[in-house]
């Protein structure tokens, strides 16, 4: 192990840790807005809208990230739609972490009882008032373990982005490895700088979880 | 006679073209304590949630104190104040301690002053023994207490009329008692209500009428002695039959 | 053996594994029936009926390919491999078969002709582990490169406008221009003028001589002006045959100056500009800076 | 209309070579998938083990196996291994590795999830009726839990898929490459066939996975 | 009197330092129904699941057909053949049909001949009127049909002794007398049985001995008619006292 050279290039891998949680943390904010929109589109069976996030779900979940990414990176110009490569990192992430978020928050939405809905409208309880007093903290709530390993999952996918020329760890370390041949050394840095990243996460996630699940309300 | 707080008439309900309730007319007056009895399936929780609007309905009317209640009312959520309900399944919001819970409804909904409901609270917390449970969370109730709870919280809305919908019937037969006790507590202090029971000996206590229903129509209306001393269809006959057993003991007795 | 397989070992085995570009037209590429086509694969193949073993093809990134020798998963790189002072520590570089130096392209509506004055905004599209990539690093720090890992991704990355320009071998930027329209090669030579030579792992040294010996007598029947002829022709045309082609492991400049071919190629280089630079336009004058 | 790539798609073998391409992305999930499932077994039992080491060894592999992006799990095999060790692996030796170790992590946290959620009555009324401990497990537990395991090792299938895509960064050629070799060759010829052919691997991934998770979606329902 | 058939003496069994059962002894004859009643959390499902060694005991002995039987027992299978037990929930595996359910046990526990065990598992079907659900699986039957599946598998095995523990608990009161009429015609056919359940006329109506258990301790052992009618301790007063309603609706008649 050559330590100069971890040294040397340490600060380059915490430039490109810096790139990918921004890019990471980007996409994860937008998939959760794209979610809960889906989420509350299928949970109000809105017409014809419902159908097309159905497709949405489908297309998203069942392709990898990486074909998504050079489809619209490399796919999408040649009929005229460009975007720059951080831009189409956090789209490509969106449009991923979308469907997940998305089915976490309505597996959340549909986990409550219908006698819920029911016991707060019989209480005089308009629509509005029901979902923010009622459904949607319970919801959130048991959401929150599907939603915590989703973020885990997003960040752990944004190794992908080397592939669109986007300096994130992963491609840090396959650079250095083409530029000075220190495999060791370059693999050595990428594992720590993820286990930095992602273990704090993995770890809130667990205690979440834990909490919701052995202890639930009034812990 | 009081004055008719909850009038049906002619309530036809169906889901798509099964139809479960055919013809229903019954009128409830201020005071009075109604058990509605009848096998399973056919249809009472369909008709007390219909008298709060909770189901849509294809016929005939609703009227509490005087006014129409269906799902288009447009005061629909006034109206439902006036109907307090409970149901069998322990239908508290778990997220909201038990005086929240309580105090939910009307502070967001009557947007009464929080204090004053508060107290209130506490006093019907007090009278159904579970003031010192204000704090706990639904999940550490037993299932007796919790369905106390939620009659209190129906209670504090200050309804005309309290729909029960089986309230015992997931309890074990002590927490069965601590609930029937709060019920038998209401009565005679005059609430308008409407139980849903499988618990014949309570519903004779309790009623001032008995109604039998079977396959969504009225086939009995009488008052519980008549009932369950002669009840007037082979129907209604063969439902009590479930609740009597004859000894068998004896003949066992005698082979051995 | 260290992570190798000697000459007798591939032999005994009746396969040889040779690293080559699956992306890069008219190099090393695969063609619509899925067989491996290109200046390179067309040495290789020859390499292997020589030999007498089958030849397995492995696909190689630029980055990849020293890695792939240190490693064992394969005995050659035959994938346009520029000979440089850093990699000879890591590998062995046989005789050289072409000339390369590095050229930088970019879109008819703004032609790059000089690394001076750089638009800090503008991008440069680099491949990665690709000599251009290494001078860049060195000498033109400030310039944003982008860094693509395959030949297919930074081509396309081009032609989508993602960087202003794209840094590479002038040969294989020449035959982008030639192949593709409303390109131009505003840099034509940037650096040393280099050469391409096959590379075995360090210390294969028998299977490091044979390729030489396998150069050499290669030579005496003018194998790789062949080569050109059958691969390289369609897209440079036959002007560039003589300044592209190194035959018989003998550069102009080592024919010159008679030097000895078994002597380490890289050391001549230098020399060897100046001659080059004078026997054509379209590989212009090296600067003095190069990197040796 | 410019061309999007739809000729160079049909020309030669080209649509058969990407399919080929999908094909090796098949193969090594399926087999990662099938030595996965004993393996995760073997591991989700071993875990319910008390002794305290083998339990802290366990969760250290399978918290690592976990949080590393399995693209950084496979340049650790490939790169990583060979210069440790010194062995020569091929990439896709390498590939069926990591997935084995991926899945046979996330297998084991299925086998216990499936156990843990057999109902505690379910032991007991088959050990009132006399059957024993094997024969419980044999009869009641195993069937039960590999309903709820074949859903979600199907599943697992279709995650290995798409990862598969992420091997052509070491160097399998397989769908993703194949599509760029077959737009490089073809550069002159069609220069937008990158939408086209792009999109068509888009597709076929979409079309190998929606089937299995529909599957798996279905048998989930039926045995639920 | 006839033989000893079940013989418990002075029994206890703890949770960590939790005392459930102290030392309770008890004997059932063949033939005898053995009714158990108490409040909720006396132990009585603890005492089923120890006579079927389901749990390890802490002290005392329990035998069967005058074997001793523990978890040490060596032919713990065999004597647990002697025991049929059947649970509140709803404990058929659900992976396997109706039939299946019945067969497993006797062919690969007493490895008996399969015609021979479907012939009798479809007789006994039959008599709980469930012959034609043989080949459905538990999840198409409601709870009554479920539990009546669940005691012909018990019985199947031919036991010597049934234990049934709150089998109708969670059920409706129609299904839950289509149970309790199966359990009936076990006796009257002189079944030993040992019955835990709240069910207070069904118990008058099919035990020869009620046991009323508290804090784990056997408090009465009588006949039904006693103890229903004169219960000699102040405690099963009150635990009888719970199923007993007075009427509450004539005073509120009156303030009407
Ligand atoms: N959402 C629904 N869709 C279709 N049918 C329904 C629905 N809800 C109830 N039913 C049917 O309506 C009939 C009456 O149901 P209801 O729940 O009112 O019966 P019930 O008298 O309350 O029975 P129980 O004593 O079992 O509670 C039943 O046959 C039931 O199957
Ligand atoms: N596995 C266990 N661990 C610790 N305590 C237990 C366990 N099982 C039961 N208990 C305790 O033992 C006591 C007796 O339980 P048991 O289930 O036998 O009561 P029961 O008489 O059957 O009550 P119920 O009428 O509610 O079924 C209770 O206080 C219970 O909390
Ligand atoms: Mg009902
Ligand atoms: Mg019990």
């Amino acid at each position: 192990m050559n330590w100069e050279f971890i040294m040397k290039y340490l600060p380059l891998y915490e430039k490109a840790a810096v790139l990918t949680v921004r890019i990471g943390l980007m996409g994860v904010v937008i998939a959760i807005i794209v979610g809960l929109i889906c989420a509350a589109i299928q949970y109000y069976k809105v017409p014809v809208l419902k159908h097309i996030v159905g497709i949405y779900i489908e297309l998203s979940r069942n392709t990898p990230l990486l074909v998504q990414l050079f489809f619209i990176y490399y796919g999408l110009p040649k009929v005229g739609i460009r975007t720059q490569a951080d831009v189409c990192g956090v789209i490509g992430l969106a449009f991923l972490g979308g469907s997940y978020m998305a089915e976490a928050f309505r597996s959340g939405l549909e986990a409550i009882e219908p006698i819920q809905a029911e016991s707060a409208m019989s209480l005089g309880m308009n629509r509005y008032q029901m979902m923010r007093y009622v459904i949607l903290p319970q919801a959130m709530s048991i959401s929150v373990p599907a939603f915590m390993a989703n973020v885990i999952f997003l960040l752990k996918e944004t190794s992908v982005f080397s592939a669109i020329s986007l300096m994130d760890l992963m491609f840090t370390a396959k650079d250095l490895i083409g530029l000075y041949y220190k495999t060791t050394e370059s693999l050595f840095l990428l594992v720590v700088f993820y286990l930095i990243i992602l273990l704090p996460i993995s770890i809130l996630g667990s205690i979440l979880e834990r909490r919701l699940r052995y202890a639930g309300f009034g812990a | 006679m009081a004055e008719e707080l909850l009038k049906i008439e002619h309530l036809t309900k169906k889901f798509e073209d099964n139809m479960i309730l055919d013809d229903v007319s019954l009128t409830v007056h201020r005071g009075e304590v109604i058990v509605v009895v009848g096998p399973s399936g056919c249809g009472k929780s369909t008709m007390l949630r219909c008298i709060n609007a909770l189901e849509p309905i294809q016929g005939g009317t609703i009227e509490i104190d005087g006014q129409q209640i269906s799902q288009k009312s447009k005061n629909l959520t006034e109206l439902r104040q006036k109907v307090g309900m409970v149901f069998q399944s322990y239908e508290l919001f778990p997220h909201l301690t038990v005086l929240n819970n309580i105090l939910l409804a009307p502070t967001k909904v009557q947007k009464r002053e929080k204090e004053e409901v508060k107290k209130e609270a506490m006093e019907l917390l007090d009278r159904v023994g579970l003031k010192e449970k204000a704090d706990s969370f639904p999940r550490q109730l037993s299932g007796g207490q919790k369905q106390r709870v939620a009659i209190v919280r129906a209670l504090c809305m200050h309804p005309e009329i309290l729909l029960f919908d089986e309230v015992t019937a997931a309890l074990d037969p002590e927490m069965v008692r601590e609930v029937l006790d709060v019920m038998l507590q209401l009565a005679q202090q005059g609430k308008t209500m409407v139980i849903v029971t499988h618990e014949m000996q309570f519903a004779r206590a309790i009623a001032d009428r008995v109604i039998f229903l079977e396959g969504g129509k009225i086939v009995e209306d009488a008052d519980p002695d008549t009932f369950f001393d002669h009840p007037q269809t082979e129907r209604a006959k063969q439902f009590l039959n479930v609740f009597t057993f004859e000894n068998v003991k004896h003949k066992t007795a005698e082979e051995n | 053996a260290d992570g190798f397989r000697t000459l007798d070992e591939i032999k005994e085995d009746g396969t040889i594994n040779i690293g080559v570009f699956s992306d890069k037209n008219p190099f090393g590429y695969v063609d619509e029936n899925g067989d491996y086509q290109g200046y390179d694969v067309y040495f290789a193949n020859r390499l292997g009926e020589d030999l007498g073993v089958d030849i397995n093809f492995v696909s190689t990134e630029a980055a990849n390919r020293i890695e792939y020798l240190q490693t064992g998963k394969v005995d050659v790189i035959l994938a346009n491999f520029t000979v440089t002072p850093e990699r000879a520590e890591e590998v062995d570089f046989a005789l050289p078969y072409m000339n390369v130096a590095l050229g930088v392209i970019s879109p008819d509506s703004n032609v790059i002709d000089s690394l001076d004055n750089w638009n800090p905004d503008d991008q440069m599209i680099v491949i990665s582990g690709t000599t251009a990539e290494t001078y860049l690093t060195q000498n033109y720090p400030d310039i944003p490169l982008q860094k693509y890992d395959s030949y297919a991704t930074a081509k396309n990355a081009l032609e989508n406008g993602n960087g202003v320009a794209w840094a590479n071998d002038n040969t294989e930027v020449i035959a982008f221009a030639k192949q593709n329209e409303g390109y131009t090669v505003g840099i034509p030579s940037l650096g040393s003028a280099d050469t391409i030579a096959p590379a075995v792992t360090k210390g294969n040294d028998t299977l490091l001589d044979w390729i030489n010996e396998e150069i050499q007598t290669l030579g005496e029947e003018n194998f790789f002006h062949a080569d050109y002829e059958a691969t390289l022709l369609d897209t440079y045309g036959a002007d560039y045959e003589d300044e592209l082609v190194v035959e018989g492991g003998v550069t102009s400049a080592d024919a010159e100056a008679d030097s000895e071919a078994e002597s380490e190629t890289v050391a001549d280089e230098t020399e060897a500009e100046s001659e080059t630079a004078a026997e054509t336009e379209a590989v212009a004058e090296t600067e003095s800076e190069t990197a040796a | 209309m410019p061309d999007l790539g739809l000729e160079v798609l049909l020309k030669g073998k080209n649509m058969m070579r990407l399919i080929g391409g999908l094909g090796i992305a098949l193969k090594i999930s399926l087999i990662s998938v099938v030595v996965s499932i004993p393996l995760g077994i073997l591991l989700g039992a071993l875990m319910t083990w008390k002794n305290p080491i083998t339990k802290a060894i366990l969760r250290l592999y399978l918290e690592f196996i976990r949080i590393m992006p399995q693209m950084v799990l496979l340049f650790l095999v490939y790169f990583g291994s060979t210069r440790a060790f010194g062995w020569d692996l091929s990439g896709e030796t390498a590939s069926i590795i990591v997935f084995i170790l991926w899945g046979t992590a996330e297998m084991s946290d299925l086998v216990r999830g499936a156990l843990s959620s057999i109902p505690k009555h379910q032991y007991e009324s088959s050990e009132a009726l006399g059957l024993s401990k094997v024969q419980t497990y044999l009869y009641i537990i195993i069937p039960q839990t590999l309903r709820r395991l074949i859903p979600l090792s199907i599943n697992l299938i279709t995650r290995m898929i798409k990862t598969t895509s992420l091997i052509l960064m070491i160097g399998v050629v397989e769908v993703l490459k194949v599509a760029q070799q077959i737009i490089e060759a073809n550069r002159m010829a069609s220069p937008n066939a990158a939408f086209g052919i792009y999109l068509a691997v888009f597709l076929l991934y979409f079309l190998a996975c929606w089937p299995i998770s529909m599957l798996a979606k279905y048998l989930e329902k039926r045995w639920k």
